[in-house]
């Protein structure tokens, strides 16, 4: 080994296959041996490594035949010393909803990129996507093709709808408030246009989470968070309860103290939940599982604006439509989205988010413009400042109401 | 060759429907989960209405994967989970299985392939990241080297359940956050710290006055240097965030002399008994020092432990700050706080403390 | 006459020491009070390290009082406060003795001449106010009107004790805000709705771009009218803040049919248990109704009985909002809930709610 | 009654004298018979009841010779019909800390204004300055001689130190942990110029409240909020704790469950306080002022830059020196507060606040310039964007450290 480390020419990077965890150098190793892209990747990442930058350039408008997102293109700053990265484009392919898959179909991806790329990949990328990681320019056709034909699609990529994810919802979790992975799936080939031809002003994400938990973290990172929630009485199994408090939970410290609304009590007995003081924050349920669930009138709350800090600083997700029942053909909230992207393709900008919209124009003018009535559940609290665009006022005469 | 698939051109498909791939014990149990139970680290089971079951064991995985991997993945789930898996939103692979008998077979053979099991329940999980070196061309630091060294200390926390919470820790190399950084107990940030410099090819790379209108501060501005059109940056304005060069090649801010990371805390995603918040500035700035960051690392571990001996049960990490307040936080961290910690960015005067709420 | 004083004139000499004012036992107990004991409404007796006691009877007041007013008090206070008195924070009058057996027949000659006694402990003491048409040229509403009409109908609460924590009221007669309106339980405030009419004489009162400057949304632009220079004001962008008005006496917004009031609530000063906190919009506009202005004294009275009933113990308005959710405080009150409520000024994204906290 | 109220001239005025709280209305009337100033006020206010606007017009500048301030010019929109108003210009007395006052002192000022001016005042303005509300220029010099001749002086107005005022701390109240007014006193004096003179960039304020209390809304109102505060424990009286709890007070419900620390605990016989943890919110000691008291070791915060919301929305004052002691001469605090004004006076614009100004610049930037050590009780929270102003950088040759 010792031997080895000293010939080797990656020095810095092998002291990474060292430690307990899975070492992403030993992956690109393991395809160098076989393949020259992953070879090169793993000679310019040292070069980096010694360096302390990147030695990518900026990326390249490249793609396949009548699409516009996809494939993010990439250069080597260090062609001469590593050819085989000189082009390394990543292709995002479409996972499918919740990440389920079977061996087959992987193997089936592995296979076409086995013949076609770096043989390295990111399972997955931080939108969703299953990221291929890196090809030439040449081999975007033929890829692009055998997915198809295997029935895959590509991702999305610049000004258009990304690649809509969720959490897994109702395959395998008792929380789901609706069917995440239905919907998700729906959305996305509902959309494939908008997926696939950058029409909007700026990116757009849609991310679907069952329940206030919101495992897909979608309030932090998409445009439109759709997150389960429920309307009637959280369901108590009493038996239940006291079986989690004979193993140990102290119910009052750590479910009732811990209630952000403080509406449950505990007598030792029995629990009782002030439902209409519930918040539907989890906490309770999360805690003890067997004995609490969700309400069954369910639904979703639908909510807006998430984003990185570029430019304004980074945004939440905030409340849009406070309960929407979510059933296909899920009508309402597409007429809503059509409604939200016309008002966008309209008046925003060039590289301006929805959330970055709404705050230039103002939440109240975007309600009315999208044609949704103002509700306390959307805001922490009411304006503190008076500067309040009043919009009619009486003329002069008082012979009528002006408008601004 | 290329040609007779391009006359059988398939164009938005969309993706596989997920239904294809569904365990026919999930398709049959879909919706009527009643409650699961983690057995221990990494392992899971759902138990539905009808009383079936289905068992999850969870691998953590570096994201970075090679087919040789995802095929090796495939043969776990061919041998234990009849060929079903799944990737988390987090990266880790999920095997879905019938038959708790091959649980712990299953379990023996991931690790001794080298990978961890567990990321469940009250543990730190798979750390979200993004490209760095490997793939973008606007990182200030790398990701996966960082990664790699903060979860080969962290280690036995992926595979115990030990904390007072969950605790999630995410990485992006830039401004750009590709990911939930800014919402993690811990986020690890690359930063720039020299403003960009101008290249002389940049009135064929870019545009002017797009350039100009690209910089939030208005730090751009025009300018005509040996007769050729160019702009100048004020350095004063500059706060790095590196959209100039998102929009112009020819401003590059990378820079091994300045370049490094930035540590944040106490952001959370889950609306579990405090609503989302964002994290906020921990430590401005350590430099990159690769391939293993050992002061990052430090600095990560520090925080980690500290907060699990003192946090309560269920007190996620910007929970437990915001229950002692943040002069605590940095006493007891020993983190030093500078003028940096406090915002001067649009919202700054909404978190000055405006009460005498403290304590000294 | 003039001259032979302005031979001696004295400038800057500051005002009066307080000490002269003092109290003979506050002058001797300066420091040492140990605690103090409300006995009943408007009565107070503070007892001292050296067990001296000094007791207090407090007097409400409309502020604006004329000089047969203040020299009744002074009387008053010849008579049972050994000549000593003091005025309140909150426009009250103070009366500092030491023979207990004085306060009842001090209570009784003060009501006796039309003043209430109370403002103590849980009660709505006086309301902090402003000039409004009594004095000031930028009033959107009257001051003085407005308390008197509220007063008049929380009178009981003045001279009781039944609240489940102070209540403060403010009114301000303009955004100017001229007392603590912007922190106050429950805040009256003057709004003007119509953008400023430029009368002609503008460029002889006013400079353009000291007036175009004035403004905060950038809605006054230079304009050249019958070829005399002015300004002109868009009014999309007019938030009725009045600015321009303050620099430029040509560009008046006071107007009968649109001139009216707003009502907040749950702002408060103190850091007793929470922080201070901002007055929140509750009511955009309520026309002026002078002389009672009975909508305006309504819609308080609808909020202070509703908390009343309501709250806890010790819980002022905004905590009891804070407690109970807005949505629920909407409901509870039936003020309606409108797109003017939600912020659309310089930190409104910091007022959305980015969590599914809430209740339907 | 309702025979006078019909030949009345006020009729909307006469309504406001009816009612149980004292009337505005009956202090004007009951001057307007003997002052012709009360007597057109009156009717201008009539006036202004029934058109709904004021019938003031802006103000001019009128003031005492040698003084920038402490003078509200006024002027009737309708000296024809309401000539003893057509100058109606309102004087502000600088009141003695904590309005304190003897009746003697009192009745002189009623002297004077009821030969020059109204008859009517304010007592007081929000400010803190006895009001003197309305008389005619001719009439200031007079009135000011002989305010000065009484002890008396003016207050603030315009670009100004505006009056400062305090609670009445330590002469009344057990809880004050410094002397507001010997403090408030003290600086008055010493600023007399600067009170008197406009030199600032706008108006300053101070606001000096003995405890957190802030019986003077000094958060809300100052430029400069000095609110008094201890270090150590807070001092409990047991014996007395227990008094209050057999009297009827509910120890765990009032006072332990609504500590926003939790730092308290009661078992029915003592009561705890972890007093690291205790924020100084006062709600304990508020609540059984017979049991708890303040600590010993007292001293203050500073606060710095509240105002009102134009132009860019209400501010409340935010820490600047955690903890201070408070003691004559009161020189660590006036050298700081020079240094802010220096700073204010370079950097200010026209009309800026300090706040303002603050917010502008940034306050780490503010910080530096008047030298105080940044510390984490000045904020709610570290940021939360990444845009930093890094000040060093290392020039490319690694030859040394750059900087902005
Ligand atoms: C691959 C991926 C990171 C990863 O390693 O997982 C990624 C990579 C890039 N992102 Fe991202 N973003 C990725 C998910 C995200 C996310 C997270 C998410 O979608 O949940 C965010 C934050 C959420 C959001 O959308 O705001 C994100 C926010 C950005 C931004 C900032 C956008 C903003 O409005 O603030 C940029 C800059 C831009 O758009 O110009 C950006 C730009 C980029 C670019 C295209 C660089 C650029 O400036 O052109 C990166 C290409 C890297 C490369 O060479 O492959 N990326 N990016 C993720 C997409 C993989 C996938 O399709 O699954
Ligand atoms: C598998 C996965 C969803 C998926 O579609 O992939 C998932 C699955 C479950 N989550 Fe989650 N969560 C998953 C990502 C998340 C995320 C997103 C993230 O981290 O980026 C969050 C938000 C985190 C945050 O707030 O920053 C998340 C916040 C939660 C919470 C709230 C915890 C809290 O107290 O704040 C619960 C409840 C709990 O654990 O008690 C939860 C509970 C669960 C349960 C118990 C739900 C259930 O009944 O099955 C699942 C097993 C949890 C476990 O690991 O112990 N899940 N969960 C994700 C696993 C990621 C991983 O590989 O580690
Ligand atoms: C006389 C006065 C100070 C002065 O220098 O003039 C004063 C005097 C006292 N205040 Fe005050 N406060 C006075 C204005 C204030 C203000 C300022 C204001 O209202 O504009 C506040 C801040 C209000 C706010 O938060 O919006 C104020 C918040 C308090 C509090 C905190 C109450 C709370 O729970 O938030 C206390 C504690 C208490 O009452 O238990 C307090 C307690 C007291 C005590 C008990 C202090 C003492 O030990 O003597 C005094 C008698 C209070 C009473 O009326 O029951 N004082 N007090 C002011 C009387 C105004 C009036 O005429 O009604
Ligand atoms: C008399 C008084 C109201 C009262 O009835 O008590 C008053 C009256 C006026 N204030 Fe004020 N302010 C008075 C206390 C305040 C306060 C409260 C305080 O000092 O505690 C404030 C809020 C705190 C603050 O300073 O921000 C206040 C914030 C303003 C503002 C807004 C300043 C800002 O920066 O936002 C203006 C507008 C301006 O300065 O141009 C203003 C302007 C005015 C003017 C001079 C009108 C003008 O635009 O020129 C008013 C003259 C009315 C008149 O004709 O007499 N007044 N003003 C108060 C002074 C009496 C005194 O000396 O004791
Ligand atoms: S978001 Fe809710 S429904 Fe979805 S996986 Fe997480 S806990 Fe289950
Ligand atoms: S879901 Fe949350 S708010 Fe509702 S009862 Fe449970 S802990 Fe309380
Ligand atoms: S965070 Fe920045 S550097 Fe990293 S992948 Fe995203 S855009 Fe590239
Ligand atoms: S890095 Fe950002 S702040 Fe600096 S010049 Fe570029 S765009 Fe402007
Ligand atoms: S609030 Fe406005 S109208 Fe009222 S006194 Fe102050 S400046 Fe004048
Ligand atoms: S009132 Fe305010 S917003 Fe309207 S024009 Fe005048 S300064 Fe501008
Ligand atoms: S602020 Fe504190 S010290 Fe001053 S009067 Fe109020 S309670 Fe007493
Ligand atoms: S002063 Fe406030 S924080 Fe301190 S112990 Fe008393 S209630 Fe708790």
């Amino acid at each position: 080994m010792a031997n080895e480390a000293k010939k080797s020419t990656t020095p810095l990077l092998d002291d990474l296959e060292k430690g307990k965890w899975p070492s992403f150098v030993r992956e690109i190793k393991k395809m160098a041996d076989k393949n020259p892209r992953a070879k090169d990747l793993l000679g310019q990442l040292e070069m980096s490594y010694r360096d302390k930058v990147t030695h990518w350039k900026h990326g390249g408008l490249v793609g396949v035949r009548g699409y516009g997102g996809g494939v993010i293109g990439r250069y080597s700053d260090s062609p001469d010393k590593f050819p085989n990265v000189a082009h390394f484009h990543t292709i995002r392919v479409n996972q499918p909803s919740g990440w389920f898959y079977t061996s087959k179909a992987l193997r089936e991806i592995c296979d076409i990129w086995e013949q076609h790329g770096s043989g390295l990949t990111n399972m997955h990328g931080s939108t969703g996507d299953m990221v291929l990681l890196g090809t030439s320019t040449d081999n975007l056709e033929p890829i692009f093709s055998k997915l198809t034909s295997k029935g895959w699609d590509l991702g999305g990529s610049g000004s258009v709808l990304r690649t809509p994810s969720c959490c897994l919802g109702k395959a395998r979790c008792e929380f789901a408030c609706y069917d995440t992975l239905a919907l998700t799936n729906d959305l996305t080939h509902e959309f494939q246009d908008v997926l696939h031809r950058p029409q909007f002003p700026y990116k757009w994400k849609f991310k679907m989470a069952g329940c206030p938990n919101d495992c897909v973290a979608s309030v932090a990172r998409a445009d439109m968070s759709i997150i389960g929630r429920w309307k009637d009485d959280v369901r108590v199994d009493q038996d239940a309860v006291r079986e989690y408090a004979k193993s140990g939970v102290n119910v009052q410290t750590e479910i009732c103290d811990l209630c952000p609304t403080q509406c449950m009590s505990w007598d030792g007995r029995e629990l009782k939940i002030e439902n209409t003081w519930c918040n539907k924050c989890m906490h309770c349920i999360n805690a003890m599982p067997k004995a609490l669930r969700p309400g069954k009138d369910t639904g979703a709350t639908i909510l807006i604006g998430a984003k990185a800090p570029i430019l304004q600083g980074a945004e939440l997700s905030s409340v849009l439509v406070p309960f929407m029942k979510i059933e296909p053909p899920y009508k309402e909230l597409k007429d809503l989205v059509e409604k939200i992207w016309d008002f966008w393709g309209e008046y925003g900008k060039n590289r301006e988010r929805i959330g970055e919209l709404i705050q230039r124009v103002g939440m109240g003018q975007f309600l009315e413009a999208i044609e949704l009535p103002p509700s306390p559940q959307m805001i922490k609290n009411p304006r503190e400042n008076p500067f309040i665009f009043y919009e009619e006022y009486f003329e002069e005469e008082g012979s009528g109401e002006g408008s601004k | 060759m290329e040609s007779v698939q391009a006359e059988q051109r398939r164009t938005d498909i969309g993706p596989p429907n997920y239904e294809n791939f569904l365990h026919p014990v999930i398709k049959k149990n879909y919706g009527t989960w009643k409650y699961h139970e983690i057995l221990k680290p990494g392992v899971l089971v759902h138990v539905s209405e009808t009383g079936e079951k289905i068992y999850t064991v969870r691998m953590g995985s570096p994201r970075l994967i090679n087919i040789e991997t995802i095929r090796m993945i495939c043969d776990l789930a061919d041998k234990y989970s009849d060929g079903y898996l799944r990737f988390t939103s987090r990266h880790n692979v999920e095997f879905l299985m019938t038959d708790q008998s091959k649980i712990d077979p299953l379990i023996s053979e991931i690790e001794s392939k080298g990978y961890p099991v567990g990321g469940t329940g009250k543990s730190i999980t798979n750390i979200v990241h993004t490209q760095g070196w490997v793939h973008c061309h606007t990182p200030a630091t790398d990701a996966s080297g960082i990664v790699k060294s903060v979860m080969d200390e962290l280690y036995d926390y992926f595979r115990t359940m030990k904390l007072p919470a969950k605790l999630r820790i995410a990485l992006a190399c830039c401004l750009n956050m590709c990911g939930a950084v800014h919402c993690s107990d811990i986020a690890i940030l690359g930063v720039h710290r020299r403003p960009p410099k101008i290249l002389s090819n940049l009135n064929k790379l870019c545009e002017v006055p797009t350039t100009v209108a690209s910089c939030p501060t208005g730090a751009i501005a025009p300018a005509v240097v040996d007769g050729v059109q160019t702009v100048e940056v004020n350095e004063e304005k500059c706060m790095f965030c590196g959209n100039c060069y998102t929009m112009c090649p020819a401003m590059p801010l990378a820079n091994s002399l300045n370049d490094g990371v930035s540590i944040w805390v106490g952001g959370k995603v889950s609306n579990a008994r405090h609503a989302p918040m964002f994290s906020k500035l921990a430590i401005p700035y350590i430099p990159n020092n690769p391939p293993r960051w050992p002061e990052v690392v430090d600095a990560v571990k520090n925080i980690v432990e500290i907060y699990a001996k003192n946090a309560k049960k269920y007190e996620r990490l910007g929970e437990w700050i915001e229950r002692i307040g943040w002069s605590r936080f940095f006493d007891m961290t020993g983190i030093e706080f500078t003028k940096y910690h406090i915002d001067d960015y649009r919202f700054a005067a909404t978190t000055y403390n405006t009460s005498t709420h403290f304590t000294l």
